[in-house]
């Protein structure tokens, strides 16, 4: 995951050629000069692969970063709330929730276009109603916990509550939600620009192999122009879902504190 | 049985399926009339270039575009009702019709996938959590991890590079229907197209599955019936199953719905003639009445296949059957 | 002979912590027909050693000693033998009794697997089950069978708890807290069934519930930190008790004055020295702190861990 | 101090969307009693008969349908918001479960000193004194300041949730069930402590239990509640003593056999109170009251739009300060 960050952030120095400049003639074989060799315009792909990291990252984190933000703060407000404010939020939820987000993002994407981090806002946007939900419950059942009716019975303020009570506990749930939605979103604006919804101008994977497909690369099986970016994506979901998967445990207090348990109970 | 979870509750569920469709096609509508670039007036321009005056008034009369908003709405919503969707700009075929036929083609993927990974992924996940802590279990949560954090499209071209391309078993897709097509041509081809959609929703399913196992194995009625001398086969399938199934029975449906959207990669890379190629292709021309079609059926899909699980949940669960009855 | 014997039986729990003692050294014998009351706090071990009997613990837990019953060591066991024994000879009435239950399956459906699996035909399970019903106080069987778990009060799933313990008729039943979390009323309602059923069997009564053990059984065990303090006829803990912890547990009793005991107890991973209730104990001596005390005997079956009785 | 008249909490089970009685479930009815200042009133009941309910009222942690609470002149049901937020402090819970009444992220220390931190600012090296003072007025080691809840035990997490309330200086304390998770050693701790405190401070104390023997050492009055109301209402000893309500002797007595029929009203609540559990139904005792007690010569006409024949019931004092519960019409005979 560092390395891919890393990668990132240090992509132009890394990078041997500008990736949009023709640097050598075309669908040349890997070699010295060009690592992963060129495509058919005789671009230099290791270059595009080190630069698409940044779009690609930058995509995903966004996405999640808005989602995961929205979501929970609309999931707390709503759970905490209740009354009123929880039935229209959660019924509109509910109503949304029903509408596909894929099919949405591309007839979205016609208008937007080539507006791929204002897609990548919507996409956010839709995330964050799934986000909700499970905050919503998370937080519904935390508000008939004790511990929130006796900081209610201290007199504290209900944001007082929402900050301190109700945010803590729900935080692992949006880290590990965050994290695998930045998955998610990668794949998803990859796959999007794979379908060539993506900005001409910024280089990122799944154009790429919008390019192998449309260029004819894979039909004349030049690996060396869809193999990396197809690893580079797949370790770097693999390294995040497995991140996800491991700090998930953490999620539950009851195993965070089914050793602890073992002493006070039998 | 459906008596007894209530009317009313059907009918909420239905109502509330009716307003995200509604919703949708409302969403449609103000795309379609209000936002810069709109395809109407892009098109009056086009006729208006080589049209005389008039005749783009009559046009505007005849599709309605003279009337005030609200009556275009209630035309366009009237007029969905009825299967007018629209004509779409590339095969000048009405969209309602396009899209019948490539459904079709879609669904001759979607179903044979979303029952095999549905199947899959529950039978693993409950296996993988019924043996928690074994070498299997090990083993099936690490790889399938693994393929959940591929994209489909990632194994779409690692199948057609494998199969087709250096095995030459497999075509290379596109197939086309015709008439009396022998239905092992058909398998032929479907075959890895199905294989990927359903390689890339089993991992979900599983991890869902596993984990809803490892709760119910957790709670005390398990360990009672251990105290009673069940085998372990009928704790399996009497308790541990259906209470780990239930949780998962929603997700699962949803899941599947959602493969519809995945498929718009799938058939792209195995030039599938259904509507994800459809989707792909009203893309590349900006073929916006199309796309909202396809965004329609989408939506009307995922609504079924919501309210399917909202009415099956009821049904098993006795819970949820005595708070229905209670509101 | 003894029904069932346990000798020198430890269990050990391996936990990040350290290893975590939950049973140490404990040796029990109860007769047939005969009621023990197993009695301790949250955490001194008593589930455990009723889980351990009937070999339910999670894999990971260490066993060490004997668990005879009729002779027959249950921790040398297969699977298949245990299974056998489990529910026919051995019945557990766990804990939770709500949460004992599959809320998916109604309350008959249950009880109609049970009687199927201890050998009842269809028609006999189905002819049998208003009357195990009825004994254990259904004045509507039907109405019972019906119903699912979730539907039914704290009080009414202990019955049905107790009912599916009860429809292989075994020969020791073990209690896992039946009082806890009841009212009065239902409580002294479940006390007398259980004395009710258990006429011809024996009990392990497992409780920190001291009164309801007085009533119902005629032996009480007493454990504090994993292993037993003091043993002994019911008349004789009650009105002499010897081990300082029992004389506190006792006076801790609202009615007997709500005299708390100071301090609390020390975790199973870290085990003091010498006695395990010194630093509590108002009696303590110097040996008490370096040296731990065996379970003494001192007459007429009235056992007794305290240096105070050598 | 505390005047509570004709408090009712009425919860609708489910959603539905029409108000009808049916649909709902009265958990505290036409509740009535007053407390002075540092008194114990315990209040005793089954499980499902109103008790907790009735307590998370009082706070206003639940609002109630109607009635009036009055806390030292206020009217809490009038208040809202802030008013509600600035009176709070002075009513004082204490819960059953303590661990869960313990924000699970917090150290007990941060927990006390917010507390601390609401009655007036403080720095924090002043915070963290006081609240090291009251740590130890609980008799809690100070080497917990820094733990979380989870690592503690019941009794430990207890008394934190109660040095917390403490912390606010409150003038009422209502303690539900605080004990009746703990062992039997622990519990005398606690409870030991909260005697203590009481007698130092002058707590005014609402003790919520179904354990009898408990209220009868804590609390200098008792009232028993069932089924949502208040049936019996006096001096312990005079309670324990002389029992008069049926449900109180068959708290007091619980062998006593009463058979069960299922009670009309609750029946909607199949759900969760059952025929047999409710034991013996309102119906039931209403019967055994009209066999003790001879009708009145002047009937009170029944009040218009209640379906319910139990609900023409009034607290009758029987002798000094001792009210039980009859039917109107119906007068107390020896």
């Amino acid at each position: 995951m560092l390395l891919y960050l890393l990668v990132a952030l240090l992509a132009s120095w890394l990078a041997p050629y500008d990736p949009l400049e023709i640097s050598g003639s075309p669908c040349e074989s890997p070699g010295p000069d060009h690592l992963f060799g060129t495509n058919d315009f005789g671009q230099d792909l290791f270059s595009m692969l080190l630069l698409g990291s940044r779009a690609t990252l930058l995509f995903g984190f966004l996405g999640a970063c808005i989602s995961a933000g929205l979501g929970t703060g609309l999931g707390v407000f709503s759970g905490f709330l209740g009354g009123r404010t929880d039935r229209v939020i959660s019924g509109t939820l509910d109503v949304l929730m029903t509408i596909p987000q894929l099919p949405l993002l591309l007839v979205l994407s016609i208008y937007l276009r080539p507006g791929l981090y204002l897609l990548c806002g919507v996409m956010g946007l839709l995330g964050s109603l799934t986000q909700a939900r499970i905050i919503r419950a998370k937080v519904l059942s935390l508000s008939t916990e004790n511990f929130v009716y006796a900081a209610k019975g201290l007199g504290l303020s209900d944001f007082h509550i929402m900050f301190r009570y109700i945010l803590p506990s729900v935080f692992p749930l949006t880290f590990v939600k965050f994290l695998f939605g930045a998955q998610h979103y990668m794949l998803l604006g990859v796959g999007l620009s794979f379908l060539g919804l993506g900005d001409p101008e910024i280089v990122d994977w799944g154009q790429m192999l919008h390019q192998v497909y449309s260029g004819g690369g894979f039909a004349l099986g030049l690996w060396n122009w869809f193999l990396p970016p197809c690893f580079a994506m797949v370790g770097l979901s693999f390294s995040l879902s497995l991140l996800g998967y491991s700090l998930e445990p953490w999620l539950s207090p009851q195993l965070r504190h089914e050793k602890q348990a073992f002493f006070e109970c039998d | 049985m459906v008596l007894e979870i209530g009317n009313r509750y059907i009918l909420r569920r239905f109502f509330s399926g009716l307003l995200a469709f509604l919703l949708s096609i409302t969403l449609t509508f103000f795309l379609l009339r209000s936002l810069p670039g709109d395809y109407m007036t892009d098109l009056l321009l086009e006729i208006g270039r080589y049209a005389p005056p008039e005749l783009v008034a009559s046009f505007k009369h005849e599709v309605g575009l003279d009337l005030p908003l609200p009556e275009q709405y209630l035309l366009y919503l009237t007029g969905i009702l009825k299967g007018n969707w629209g004509h779409s700009f590339e095969y000048g075929l009405p969209v309602f019709s396009l899209i019948r036929e490539k459904l079709y083609w879609t669904l001759v993927l979607l179903l044979p996938s979303s029952l095999l990974s549905a199947g899959l992924g529950m039978g693993f996940g409950a296996y993988s959590g019924w043996k928690n802590g074994s070498k299997t279990d090990a083993f099936l949560l690490h790889s399938l991890v693994f393929v959940g954090a591929v994209p489909s499209y990632c194994w779409g071209f690692a199948g057609l590079f494998i199969f087709s391309f250096r095995l030459g078993l497999l075509p290379f897709g596109g197939y086309v229907s015709l008439p009396g097509t022998e239905p092992a041509g058909l398998f032929r081809h479907a075959l890895l197209p199905v294989l990927t959609l359903t390689l890339c929703s089993v991992p979900g399913i599983y991890y869902l599955m596993r984990n809803s196992m490892l709760d119910t194995l957790g709670e005390d009625y398990i360990l009672a019936a251990r105290a009673r001398g069940f085998s372990e086969s009928r704790i399996l399938f009497q308790h541990a199953l259906p209470n780990s199934i239930l949780p998962v029975l929603t997700m699962t449906s949803l899941h599947c719905a959602h493969m519809l959207a995945g498929s718009v990669f799938i058939e792209t890379i195995f030039a599938w003639p259904g509507l994800g190629l459809l989707t792909y292709s009203a893309l590349e021309t900006h073929d916006l009445p199309l796309l909202q079609g396809i965004f329609l059926v989408d939506t009307l899909l995922i609504i079924i296949a919501n309210l399917t699980a909202d009415l099956l949940y009821p049904l098993i669960d006795p819970r949820i059957r005595s708070r229905i009855r209670g509101e | 002979m003894e029904l069932i014997e346990i000798k020198s039986l430890k269990v050990t729990f391996p936990t990040e912590a350290g290893l975590v003692r939950s049973v140490d050294c404990v040796d029990l014998q109860l007769g047939a027909r005969e009621k023990l009351g197993l009695i301790g706090e949250t955490g001194s071990g008593k589930s455990v050693l009723a889980h351990a009997t009937l070999r339910l613990l999670q894999p990971d837990a260490l066993c060490e000693g004997e668990i005879l019953y009729q002779g027959r060591n249950l921790l040398d066991c297969t699977p298949t033998e245990l299974r056998r024994l489990r529910g026919r000879e051995l019945a557990l009435i766990p804990q939770n009794p709500s949460r004992a239950l599959n809320p998916l399956q109604t309350v008959g459906k249950q009880l109609f697997e049970t009687l199927r699996q201890a050998g009842y035909s269809k028609k006999e399970a189905v002819a049998k089950m208003p009357e195990l019903l009825r004994s254990v106080g259904a004045i509507d069987p039907d109405s019972w069978a019906k119903a699912y778990p979730h539907e039914c009060s704290g009080g009414m799933c202990e019955r049905i708890v107790i009912a599916l313990s009860l429809a292989f008729s075994p020969s020791l039943l073990l209690a896992d807290e039946p009082t806890k979390g009841l009212d009065s009323l239902n409580r002294a309602r479940i006390i007398t069934l259980l004395g009710e059923v258990t006429e011809n069997r024996a009990l392990l009564f497992i409780t920190h519930d001291l009164e309801a053990a007085a009533l119902l059984c005629t032996r009480l065990a007493l454990m504090y930190a994993g292993e037993l303090v003091e043993l002994g006829d019911k008349a004789a803990v009650f009105e002499n008790p010897l081990h300082p912890y029992t004389r506190g547990l006792l006076f801790a009793l609202p009615a007997r004055g709500m005299q708390p005991i100071p301090g609390r107890s020390p975790p199973l991973t870290a085990l003091p020295d010498g006695c395990r209730f010194h630093s509590r104990c108002p009696e303590a001596i110097a040996r008490c702190r370096s040296q731990h005390p065996p379970l003494f005997d001192t007459g007429n079956g009235h056992f007794c861990r305290c240096w105070l009785y050598v | 101090m505390l005047e509570v008249k004709d408090l009712t909490v009425c919860f609708r089970t489910g959603l539905s969307i029409d108000k009808n009685r049916k649909h709902s479930f009265w958990a505290v009815d036409r509740v009535s009693f007053s407390m002075k200042k540092g008194e114990a009133l315990g209040l005793v009941g089954e499980s499902g008969s109103g008790k907790t309910s009735l307590g998370l009222a009082l706070l206003q942690l639940i609002r109630p349908t109607s009635g009036s609470v009055r806390f030292c002149g206020t009217e809490l049901t009038a208040l809202d918001g802030r008013a509600l937020r600035e009176i709070r402090p002075r009513i004082q819970p204490l819960f059953q479960d303590p661990t869960s009444s313990l924000n699970p992220c917090m150290r007990i220390g941060a927990s006390l000193e917010e507390a601390l931190k609401l009655k007036a600012p403080l720095s924090k090296e002043e915070a963290r004194t006081r609240a090291l003072k009251l740590m130890e007025l609980v008799e809690l080691e100070p080497g917990l300041y820094s733990r979380y809840p989870f690592q503690l035990s019941g009794g430990q997490n207890q008394r934190s949730a109660l040095a917390r309330a403490l912390a606010l200086e409150p003038d009422l304390l209502v303690a539900d069930e605080p004990t009746s998770g703990l062992d039997v050693s622990v519990q005398a701790q606690v409870l030991g402590l909260l005697q203590k405190l009481r007698k130092k401070w002058g707590l005014t104390l609402l003790f919520i239990s179904h354990d009898l023997e408990v209220v009868k050492k804590m609390c200098d009055r008792v009232a028993v509640m069932h089924a949502g109301k208040l049936v019996e209402l006096g001096k312990t000893e005079e309670v324990f003593k002389n029992p008069k309500h049926p449900c109180t002797k068959s708290l007091l007595f619980p062998n006593l056999e009463v058979g069960p029929i299922p009670s009309k009203r609750n029946s909607s609540m199949a759900a969760t109170v059952t025929p047999d559990e409710k034991g013996f139904s309102v119906f039931s005792v209403l019967s055994f009251l009209k066999e003790k007690f001879k009708p009145c010569k002047k009937r009170m006409p029944p009040e218009p739009g209640w379906e319910n024949e139990n609900r023409n019931e009034e607290m009758v004092e029987i002798s000094r300060e001792h009210w039980v519960l009859i039917p109107s019409g119906f007068s107390f005979s020896d």
